[in-house]
């Protein structure tokens, strides 16, 4: 038989951050996750390559399988097929709390040279900030109390700054060691994935480094993207290309978000 | 027992200018038409309590019926900002609003503490972050144990609190099911409360996963079919993610915003579902 | 994902010597089977932990496998006293027996504290009683809001929990219902964990008022009909109230109780249901 | 129509003092149910003259109509046609501490002048005592947070103490006055029903105060099984002995207590 060489499916920038994403999730895996690119990347893991991971989203859902993904993270889709449904005060205090979760997905306006975020205010000051976000939401205590802490983030020089506004969620705080001042028990941001490759913490700096690059793009484009001046790890990689399953899965995913126009019952 | 009633004869009679009201409903089972009610019956100077403010504190907010905002996340759910909550924060339009701002766990404590009578709830949270330096309602408390330091946040006792639901029997024993929120604390927190319900039934076939409020915890049930619209009632309807993604353009401007109230919730009686 | 294995594997793998041991059931789901597989594998010095030790705790305690028992009630539900319990405290038969004692509201937020990753929780009780005076386990926090005193207890850890429940798919999923006791709180304040069950299924068919404990939640699973007898196991048995009765007079004597635990559980090779 | 006359039905000590308890439970009452005598007069109620009563059990059972009378408080009878089954943690703080009960049932195996309960320890010390109690179960937490207590208990010199050996569950104290300084947001003790009459605590000191006597009891009787000395109120009155419905409705559900004998799934 003749092998039939194929030239790779073209990808997106978004695509590839949330196939590396969804890479990051080993079979068994017990991952909290937010709405949007995390959801997604979650899904995508469960449907390729770790079937066994137990995904919850801060709305109650334990060990959710949507069939569609959800425009928000209560949508009704969730509900089916999950293991448990349980109250919000529940999936706080039983299950974040304690540490049962392995990986939580976050995200944020602004993430610092030490992986900080910032989903509060920016400019100006608290009470009359330039602009207003959203907020905290779950995101405070994920960051503090998960193992590891995986951020998904498009790379600007606006977003990666050399100090967040607003600490909404503590990374490594201001330097390697913060996280155990502070009493904080989960590790903190393991990798933070963006749009053109990934970033971790030095080992002895707790700073975010560029550990890999997406195919195609470069370390000066990291660079002129990032508001400090980015380190480079010496192993630095190329992330593998998304296969053609991982894409097939993922464009199928996205198509389907929030599900058709629907009436509210009337 | 619950008392029975029509939604507005029972926003008039619970809810008065300066209360402190929570609506709440995590994305599933949001009490949009309550809410509306509330907007057509001009209450001026609330607190507003919510975990996730969505949609219905936009538009309450941007109608001027608050003063003040008590939440943990304020946006428009996989679509974008809060354009009246954003305005009213940023700019003071229409009215200046205060705000007191929390994490969600920290906001979900803070109700299962006023629904068990505690003062306050302890909590691990908050530590290194910049919310509790802005915050009055977050403190520290010490283990008598072990010496460790714990975040501490106040109960939440509302004035009124407001949920949708989708069944009660006629004993006002209240039946949820689906996305749970902290409805249950909510209601149980205040000192009074309504529940808005898809349908009064002589009885509550059980269902897994359902919660039931007893009667005797719940002020008063009022029958309002579609009452959670755009949100939506699992087994009744589905979440009108449409009208969600449209609410963008409309509440970007103020005019645009002012005219879509006026016809979708000013001119409307209430009873018929006009909001998309 | 919970490791299915059979109850003594698992009491083998699970249970040491000098152990904290929490076995919970209120009333229903008690888990005699596993109970009376610690007995047979002579485990000693047990550190004991049940809000109502009932009948099962009497027999441990009876045949010397406990050192200290944590509690808050301690009877024969509808009956009396049990009086392996109290020959223990009264006489120090078969071995003295330290207790620590609290109220039903204390135990039930000690395993809530535990379950929930804090050092202790905050409740109203004990005040003008004399338990305090003896249990250190109670202590006494302020809150930093109001200035309010209010008791304080200790989060129970125990090293491990067992409890009884209806069903558990092959992932290790348990499933319960009835009445559900404390034993989710037990299972998640615990180092580690057994569920012993009435059956092993492919698919947990959810039924109302049902709890689910994930499968990763949970260490071992070990199928064991009847393994709640004479507690039950609502859907698949009813309570032996005519057991609980006849125990009082089988365990009023030392002679009479060790010839029945030599008959009934220590000869039994703990596959078939010999206890009436 | 000739009008009959009947004699009235004979009737135990026992029997009486449960009508009387009944009694005390007005229809919409919030009515938190020990096991034993108090399930029997919070059923009898619900039967009789209060159907719209709602008996919350402590095993988590809100709004039980047990078709037969339960012999532990965790009987499967419970849980067919109850309102609600919640766990024990949420009865305890979620429906309890907050004070949402009307009426908590107690007994003890000691109470005193004060309307203290001991169901701890007899003689000797704490940790030697003579006679080892079963323990405080839901007891403390409802006698402080009830809007108001019945304690149901038979009227011995062994158990009505001048003092308890051991405070268990808190009535009035010492004093009047105590409730208020300790804190406790409960009423107390409203009545204690026993197999003579009933004592109610007096308006000024809070001692109990012998207020009524079953049909055939004297005020001697009172005094004799009391160990301290008992004070009787002037407006003394004669319960009204048990109708022939109370009585009927009372022995058959006395006869259904715990069920036949059942074989445990074998």
């Amino acid at each position: 038989m003749a092998v039939v060489e194929r030239r790779p499916e073209p990808f997106e920038a978004d695509e590839m951050m949330t196939v590396a994403a969804a890479r990051q999730l080993r079979d068994g895996t017990v991952c909290f996750v937010g709405i949007g690119l995390p959801s997604t990347a979650a899904n995508l893991a469960r449907i390729t390559h770790a079937p066994g991971i137990v995904l919850i989203y801060e709305s109650g859902i334990i060990g959710a399988r949507p069939a569609t993904l959800p425009l928000s993270i209560g949508d009704g889709v969730l509900v089916e097929g999950a293991d448990a449904v349980v109250s919000v005060p529940e999936v706080f205090n039983y299950w974040l709390q304690p540490g049962r979760i392995d990986v939580g997905f976050l995200t944020g306006a602004q993430v610092d040279r030490f992986g900080n975020l910032n989903t509060t205010v920016i400019g100006g000051d608290y009470r009359h900030p330039l602009v207003r976000l959203p907020g905290a939401g779950g995101a405070p205590e994920i960051a503090a109390l998960c193992r590891q802490v995986v951020v998904l983030v498009r790379q600007t020089p606006r977003v990666f700054v050399n100090r967040v506004d607003f600490v909404t969620s503590v990374g490594y705080g201001s330097a390697a060691g913060d996280r155990g001042r502070l009493g904080l028990s989960g590790g903190g941001p393991k990798v933070v994935i963006t749009d053109i490759g990934s970033l971790a913490p030095d080992p002895d700096t707790a700073e975010l480094t560029l550990v890999s690059l997406h195919p195609g793009s470069t370390v000066e484009q990291a660079r002129a993207a990032t508001g400090w001046p980015l380190q480079v790890s010496p192993d630095l990689r190329v992330e593998e290309p998304p296969s053609d399953r991982e894409l097939a899965v993922l464009r199928r995913l996205t198509a389907t978000i929030g599900g058709v126009r629907t009436h509210g019952g009337e | 027992m619950a008392e029975i009633v029509s939604v507005d004869e029972a926003i008039a009679a619970l809810v008065a200018d300066g209360d402190t009201v929570a609506l709440e409903g995590f994305t599933h089972l949001i009490p949009f038409a309550a809410g509306h009610e509330i907007i057509r019956q001009g209450r001026r100077d609330l607190t507003l309590v919510r975990m996730t403010p969505d949609l219905i504190y936009d538009q309450m907010i941007g109608m001027g019926c608050a003063r003040r905002l008590i939440f943990s996340w304020g946006g428009n759910p996989g679509v974008g900002s809060l354009h009246r909550f954003r305005d009213a924060v940023e700019n003071g339009w229409p009215v200046p609003l205060e705000i007191e701002e929390h994490s969600h766990a920290g906001m979900a404590n803070r109700y299962v503490a006023g629904a068990t009578g505690l003062p306050f709830a302890v909590l691990r949270g908050y530590v290194g972050t910049d919310l509790p330096a802005h915050t009055d309602t977050i403190r520290w408390v010490t283990c008598p144990f072990t010496g460790e330091v714990l975040a501490a946040v106040a109960a939440l006792r509302p004035d009124v609190t407001v949920v949708h639901a989708q069944r009660a029997d006629r004993r006002g024993n209240v039946q949820m099911w689906g996305i749970l929120g902290v409805q249950k604390e909510a209601v149980l927190a205040a000192k009074r409360s309504l529940v808005t319900v898809e349908e009064v039934v002589d009885t509550l076939e059980r269902r897994p996963g359902d919660v039931i409020l007893p009667g005797f915890s719940v002020t008063c049930v009022a029958e309002v079919p579609g009452g959670a619209h755009p949100s939506y009632a699992l087994g009744y309807s589905l979440r009108d993610n449409d009208f969600y993604r449209r609410w963008d353009s409309i509440s970007r401007d103020r005019d645009s915003f002012l005219g879509w109230m006026r016809e979708a919730v000013l001119e409307s009686d209430g009873r018929r579902r006009t909001t998309s």
